[in-house]
């Protein structure tokens, strides 16, 4: 990555975008909350988008000895331009060995190497698990008995149930609907917390490792709770109520011990815009939420 | 096969080697190295009720369903990931039953399968998929296609006579890390619940530490890109590997498009480099540029603009983004009318890559 | 560990991690590139009682027996291979009982040990050894050193539960080559009796096709050569591979030497011919040539001469091979004086690869 | 490998080295008889010494699509000098992929190309089993209860097993002494042909491929018995009497049918001469038996 500029051509940066040191989107505060959450240390596995931002963000701030792993197969890249994707050439740029999935995986995650991993879904139930596959009855077409396949069919796990499997904390990035944060997912894609009508755990399951589950949304941050595996929220968002957090959540959600979230620091900013992500490729974006303000508005 | 004879082009090896309904493994991944020049010419040749099997489905596959090519598909991602990540023709064909099956793995579990076939072996074992539904739903299954007939022929030989087997580990953990050395293991894992594991009763019945045995990948016909292929077969591959090393292997037969066809000299003088050997390649076809708008490293870059577009085209009805395919594919005769009249020999040159990157440093990406 | 302060010197990094009894991985194969200076080293501090593992045992492990210290060894093959066959100190070892335990793998058995070790899964599946008597004989299983104690730990955590473990494919050999596509297999096997290794009820008292499982390989401490390492760690092989991306990834601890320490960014600028990510290296070694006697790829060959005279040396008495190796190498303070004076520059720099070789292509090798 | 020489050059070599066209040695006609058995199209598992010789020599003469594997994890190479060892890089020479050992004998011979195996052994039993392991209790000191090991241990299997237990076909070089015949080896180092009590073959056993074994001795080819899978006498080397053979093996050797080998021609001993080996690393060599022979002498 580039080196970090002055204050005074950062102001020149800001000035050229009509950017303000002191406001940020909401983009930027997911990524600042995101990168609040990266141990030092720790060996990353982080999907293209918001989570590659926070943890581009963190290894250049609180956690310089973070090694970031893209599940393509890429162990400890130096990235330049931020990808896009994980199998995108810059992701591979400098890294200490690029290989295959299995290696992501199994040499390095099984192996031993997994301390975090950075997901989305398009569900997220209370116990943290998520759903990524599919809305409207799993079954497609050939034995469904309907004729046609699921109502919605998104992308699937792809190495999302793998990164949850084998992370010792899991980091979930949602946008925060009613709908999308039901009691329980409707397709279980990725098993992270607690489950089950017996109260089972994953490790009742067979799962090693891990049940540590972060769920940063576009309101706050939810905080699984060690005793019952329920998430809880532990950070409102700066101008957050707990209150429209609890509404907008499918479960009745404890928000007793709720903090509000200390806002992105200048320096956060600064290196997120100009280093991070300086084309703006996701940063320029607006959050769904955003989105749909407008399309109602 | 023997070492001779295997340089032809894409419409001579699609035509000899897929019929409709064969089993199609489209290697690369995502936006990297993605045999496109040979998926044109399967949507060209309108070779239909495919089989399409990969470890994570894109801009390949997406042109395949839009073009009303697949039937069945097993695969872990069907989407089109950071740009405009929707799949909308996959997403389409599934919901309205086009696409009659679609089973679900994880890039974890999918990835493993392809290191059994490879290996040549009968499973590979899987520390993941436990406790998610991907074990729960098993499609083949409940459309009668898994096991033996009457006659004890297998039903389908490309499917495996079940999606998976959970067992206990007979060494009950031992290998698993972190390890028990006497003074502790030095991983970064900072958590350990193997004694939970250890007790865990689901799917054996029996307490102990669970292993999901995964059936091999074996594709009926893989295609792959690569940048250089020896003029005998032997494959060496630049950048990210994807699963191409393994399920290329494992298939019965293997087509292998590339940048340039180099004399078998000039990777044999490392062979430590190389990562297909020939006797494994059937058939080889050279064309520059044929991975566009993929990413081929050390080459070229992905065309952000195309998918930008392309994001765009396939929000519009089943019927215009068929007709943009035919428009943009089928009208051509072969790669290189479409590689030149379509895309112009100033785009792809543009999206040339930058020495000492692998990808076009200076790429605009608007959105 | 982290990607810093990992450059030591042999004595260092052995006096570190080594202890009377750990547990050895001496990487590399026969006469290519193996860690003579970390061998050496021992040799010199005399850190005896070793457990070795390691997939073929020659010249370093012949050293260490003529040495007096190994004490178990875990492996497929002791011998010196081409040259003069018979490693005398191990035969003799072993015979004598000098050498406690000889547990016996075959070559592929390990290579499938080192894979899963590699992959951090609980085993590996294998397809051989069936029918042999490696299946039949069980050494550490007789010395009561495999499973748990009375308080439920390992007895000794380095060895595995069991040696191996037959099951019963649940997938009925449907993986297995030839496959039974549609049309039959395009592979090189002419013969086919999977019909009636399904009607095979030994080791698991059914019907069923058999697979040993075998459980990986997880040294203590590996000891790699490397042509070139970086500054934090990242390990670049040059020509065969052994077994050592597999075994010197499973290993807790990992030492490695080198022809030349280089900047990360050499490596880094191609990471897919790198081979072990930085994070699995915890020591790391410079020393030109230290992989004498033994061929490094692209940088120097085998001393046939050293092989041919060694091959006399160790018919002699056990004392006056010891006495041998004494005087050839414990009685230099490292390896600089070893291959100085006991080797020489003009026979090191006589053996130095020819371009477009890799080994000496005029090397004379008379017996 | 080199061109091959023109007859006239090769006179020239035969007279610097003393030898003539004519005549040749145990090992020369070792490596011609190893030859014409290699079929054209194999992938043939080669060995260092006399089966690698008998390789190259199959494949300059009758067998020129034959592909070399080395078990170190070599496809393909085009030697230019004989290897001494499975890793010794000559025998990586422009090989079309170089790998490993679990690649040899997953990603090639299980995967499907093995045809052809050649190995030595200690033992060789009527099976065709093969001991290279031990001779005189296998235990080693810490569990015989004799404070020894065994009698005399061997290498151990090191790829033989494999070799054996995955090839379609395998050839088995022997010094032919009656203590190498027995009916039964002491310790089974590698499957071949058929074996136990109950006639229980290798498929017995669970392996699923081959069971058609070549015994290549210093006297003559044995050969199983399709219907018994007990080896037979197939071909007496030239000047070799079948009732000689039959005194040098421990099994009441059937000899019914034995031919006698053609001895080898002009071209096969001008190949392995001038182009296999003509270093005389391995031809230079005299037999097990011709330096017994001599020291008895």
């Amino acid at each position: 990555m580039a080196e970090l500029m002055t204050d005074a051509e950062y102001e020149l940066f800001l000035t050229d975008r009509g950017l303000k040191p002191e406001e940020y989107t909401t983009m930027e505060l997911l990524a600042v909350a995101t990168a609040r959450e990266v141990p030092d240390d720790s060996f990353a596995f982080a999907g293209t988008g918001l989570p590659l931002l926070g943890t581009m963000l963190a290894q250049k701030t609180t956690a310089p000895h973070c090694t970031i792993i893209m599940e393509a197969g890429i162990v400890g890249p130096k990235i330049e331009h931020l990808p896009i994707s994980v199998s995108d050439p810059r992701g591979c740029l400098r890294g200490s060995t690029v290989s295959n999935m299995a290696d992501t995986f199994g040499t390095t995650a099984l192996r031993g190497f997994c301390t975090v991993g950075i997901l989305g879904g398009a569900e997220c139930d209370q116990y943290g698990n998520l759903n990524s596959t599919v809305i409207g009855s799993y079954w497609p077409a050939r034995v469904s008995g309907t004729g046609h396949g699921p109502q919605v069919r998104f992308a699937g796990s792809g190495g999302a149930n793998n990164i949850a499997s084998l992370a010792d904390m899991l980091l979930v990035m949602m946008v925060h609907e009613k709908r999308r944060f039901p009691e329980r997912v409707e397709y279980l894609t990725s098993i992270t917390g607690l489950r089950g009508p017996k109260g089972e755990t994953r490790f009742d399951y067979g799962l090693t490792r891990g049940g540590k589950t972060v769920v940063i949304s576009d309101l706050c941050v939810l905080r699984s709770d060690p005793n019952d595996g329920i998430l809880k929220l532990d950070i409102a968002f700066p101008g957050i109520d707990p209150e429209l957090v609890k509404e907008n959540t499918g479960w009745d959600l404890d928000i007793s011990h709720a903090r509000t979230m200390a806002p992105p620091t200048y320096e956060e900013l600064k290196v997120l815009r100009t280093i991070v992500d300086p084309e703006r490729i996701y940063l320029g974006r607006k959050s769904k939420r955003e989105l749909a303000a407008e399309k109602a508005g | 096969m023997a070492n001779t004879n295997k340089i032809t082009t894409a419409q001579e090896a699609i035509a000899r080697y897929l019929k409709p309904g064969t089993q199609v493994c489209t290697c690369g991944f995502s936006y990297t190295r993605r045999p496109f020049t040979l998926v044109r010419e399967i949507i060209r040749q309108g070779i239909g009720n495919l089989y399409l099997t990969m470890n994570g489905g894109t801009a390949c596959e997406e042109a395949l369903a839009a073009a009303g090519l697949i039937k069945w598909v097993e695969s872990t991602y069907l989407g089109l990931e950071g740009i405009q990540p929707v799949a909308n023709s996959f997403r389409r064909g599934i919901q309205d039953g086009e696409i009659e099956i679609v089973e679900d793995y994880s890039n974890y579990g999918y990835a493993s399968r392809t290191v059994a076939g490879k290996y040549g072996w009968p499973f590979a074992p899987l520390v993941s998929e436990l406790g998610s539904d991907i074990l729960e739903y098993d499609v083949f299954s409940k459309a009668g296609l898994r096991g033996r007939d009457a006659n004890g022929n297998w039903i389908d030989p490309r499917i495996p006579p079940k999606k998976f087997h959970v067992i206990d580990d007979p060494f009950d953990g031992w290998g698993l890390r972190p390890h028990a050395f006497e003074d502790g293991d030095n991983t970064a894992n900072q958590t350990n619940n193997l004694e939970g594991a250890r007790r865990s009763t689901k799917y054996t019945g029996n307490p102990g530490v669970k292993v999901v045995l995964v059936p091999p990948v074996i594709p009926e016909v893989a295609l792959l890109r690569a940048q250089k292929v020896g003029d005998e077969g032997t494959v060496r591959l630049e950048g990210i590997f994807g699963p191409d090393i393994e399920q290329a292997i494992a298939a019965r037969i293997l087509i292998v498009e590339c940048e340039q066809i180099v004399p078998e000299e000039e990777l044999r003088a490392a062979p430590e480099r190389n990562h297909i050997p020939a006797h494994i390649v059937d058939a080889i076809v050279e064309q520059p540029f044929g991975g566009y708008p993929s990413a081929v490293p050390n080459y070229y870059d992905y065309d952000w603009d195309w998918f930008v577009n392309y994001g765009r085209v396939n929000r519009r009805s089943k019927e215009e983004v068929k007709a943009w395919w035919q428009e943009h594919v089928v009208s051509t005769t072969d790669d290189w009318e479409y590689l030149m009249h379509k895309v112009g020999m100033n785009r792809l040159f543009h999206l040339r890559a930058t020495p000492g990157y692998g990808y076009k440093a200076d790429l605009e990406r608007p959105m």
